[in-house]
């Protein structure tokens, strides 16, 4: 069989093979052409002689053809890519947050940055911060740096004992054994003295000092 | 995941990306070594490119409290994104006084 | 109400496996059309429990972490995190908010996360057999989609 | 060689699982960091292997497709994806190109989408227990990264 007889007999193929692809932000034409070309090289190297069918040659061929299509600019990394896409994400959602009471679907970001949704639900956490602010943005940030929520009361209790807990961890171990008896043992002086062999005295200098340097750390 | 710098007395570490347990050591080991050799008066936490977080960010921002403390700098948390602040109130850290 | 989607999962406790967990489990509860702000709310609670599995129930060795997600017709999701760890010997303890047994950089929010991030959270734990730890969330105003 | 991570993955045989378990199998591929052109490989061959399983493994009726997720430390990522279904009697002639036994819109193109699209196909099948397909990629110029 003639090498342009092969070729115009098996364009069939070269449509089953670029219908695959559609709606996957390539055009059909483009495909197919891609495909053309897997075509016509498989025409110039088939062998009759290796003893199977021109397709079974050809479609490997074809889709090689057109998965180069897929592939340019490809060599960018998805972490990188995925940056891009969470930025984009993420000012959708804080203009969404402005302009609306509640929060934005999924499926209607997806739809706003054009992926599919697992893609968009994958963009939301790898956002990441641009390095070099022009001056405008730096103006626009100072105000969202701003951030007065409102306590619920049970939450205070939790912070009180979180920020003890934090100014308690930076302490060394004689000096927290200290405290720990005095505070939370609720033991007098005299004997948090004996059980440190030391004197009352020391005892309520050493204490007076680590207080100071609690209220410190607490203050911030 | 973070950025460092160091400029008047202060160390700013922008953060970004997804805060978690497998990726809190790193950040903890650049922002201790940067303060430990620069010794800032001020720490501010960065969090304008943080996408996710749980309670390992929570961690991290309260070990980086006390080491900074312990330096004699004091630390600053800014730029919370709004689908954060969930997380920092129920950690009550903003009673701290560090957010800004 | 009726299971009308489910799959598990399972994976080495290593921690580079925390935000594959996430992904996996905020992309099968995609066809509920959750919003943005649920579905950051199931990560997180996620997150913490996988956290949990792989840092206090295997403290010393690789083990392998448990998922297991299903979907109601009502908009339910029911995600089990499993472990065959060390287990919990108090849990009613351990899910106090600051709680924790953690010398490293812990703040003792795991559960008090969970809690607060999903509708509902049980836990059941054996020691020396393992911890299961199961989180609720409604997805508000949506039924499973056939996408 | 050796396996660096694993994962498994098993699901109800519903077309909504399709997107689903690409995302999942993406998610665990990202810490060998590949390209962006090469996870779409990945992700196109995966999805080969399970729409199969669905359309062809359980005609009639839902059963369980799993997935086996291994990578290397020299790059390579091994996904075995397989169904407990009705079998194929001849692999060989299934795996020809434009071989199909579907009467609707199906083109044949399947297995020969994911030999084009990854490094390796191995496909296991017995009629009446199921099939296993095996694809290997190789991740370029990456070793396994602890992000
Ligand atoms: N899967 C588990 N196996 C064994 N012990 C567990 C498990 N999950 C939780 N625990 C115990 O419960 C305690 C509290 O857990 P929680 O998640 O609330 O805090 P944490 O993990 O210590 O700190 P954080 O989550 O804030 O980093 C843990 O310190 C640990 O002792
Ligand atoms: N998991 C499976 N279980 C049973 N039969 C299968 C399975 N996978 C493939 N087959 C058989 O192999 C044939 C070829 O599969 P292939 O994916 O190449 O083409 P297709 O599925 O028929 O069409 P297309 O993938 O182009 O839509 C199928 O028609 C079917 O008969
Ligand atoms: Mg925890
Ligand atoms: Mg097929």
């Amino acid at each position: 069989m003639q090498r342009d007889e092969r070729i115009q007999q098996n364009l069939r193929l070269v449509h089953a093979c670029a219908h695959r692809f559609e709606g996957r932000g390539v055009e059909y034409d483009d495909l197919y052409s891609a495909g053309c070309v897997g075509l016509i090289k498989a025409a110039d190297k088939f062998d009759e002689a290796l003893g199977y069918r021109f397709s079974t040659y050809a479609v490997p061929v074809i889709l090689g053809e057109i998965r180069q299509l897929f592939r340019s600019g490809g060599s960018v990394k998805v972490s990188r890519s995925m940056q891009e896409l969470s930025m984009r994400a993420k000012k959708l959602c804080d203009d969404y947050r402005r302009e609306h009471d509640g929060e934005m679907k999924i499926s209607e970001l997806a739809e706003k940055l054009q992926v599919d949704v697992c893609k968009a639900a994958q963009a939301l956490n790898a956002s990441r911060a641009v390095l070099s602010l022009s001056a405008d943005d730096r103006d626009q940030d100072e105000g969202t740096r701003v951030c007065d929520i409102p306590v619920p009361s049970h939450e205070e209790a939790l912070t009180e004992r979180l920020s003890l807990k934090q100014a308690l961890s930076a302490l060394d171990d004689s000096e927290r054994s200290l405290i720990q008896l005095r505070y939370f043992s609720h033991k007098t002086q005299q004997e948090t003295a004996e059980r440190l062999g030391a004197t009352q005295v020391q005892i309520s200098r050493r204490e007076k000092k680590i207080l100071l340097k609690m209220r410190a750390m607490l203050a911030g | 995941m973070v950025n460092i710098t160091y400029e008047n007395d202060t160390v700013t570490a922008r953060l970004s990306g997804e805060i978690d347990h497998h990726i809190a050591p790193a950040i903890r080991g650049e922002i201790d070594a940067k303060c430990e050799s620069r010794r800032p008066k001020r720490l501010i936490l960065d969090f304008s490119g943080v996408g996710f977080m749980d309670s390992s960010g929570i961690g991290l921002i309260m070990g980086r409290y006390r080491m900074i403390s312990l330096l004699g700098g004091r630390l600053e948390v800014v730029n919370i994104p709004p689908n954060l602040k969930k997380i920092f109130v129920l950690s009550g850290l903003e009673n701290l006084g560090v957010m800004k | 109400m009726n299971i009308v989607n489910s799959m598990k999962l399972s994976f080495l406790s290593r921690s580079a496996n925390e935000s594959f967990a996430r992904a996996a489990v905020a992309a099968f509860l995609l066809p509920l059309d959750p919003t943005v702000a649920e579905v950051a709310d199931v990560k997180t609670a996620v997150s913490e429990a996988v956290t949990n599995a792989i840092v206090h129930g295997y403290p010393d060795s690789f083990g392998t972490v448990y998922i297991e997600m299903k979907l109601t017709d009502t908009g339910k999701a029911i995600i089990k995190i499993r472990d065959k760890g060390v287990g919990i010997p108090d849990v009613e303890k351990a899910m106090e908010p600051l709680y924790t047994t953690s010398s490293d950089e812990r703040a003792g929010l795991g559960f008090a996360v969970m809690q607060s991030f999903t509708d509902k959270v049980r836990v059941r734990s054996a020691v020396g057999k393992g911890t299961t730890v199961t989180l609720e969330k409604n997805i508000i105003r949506s039924t499973y989609a056939k996408r």
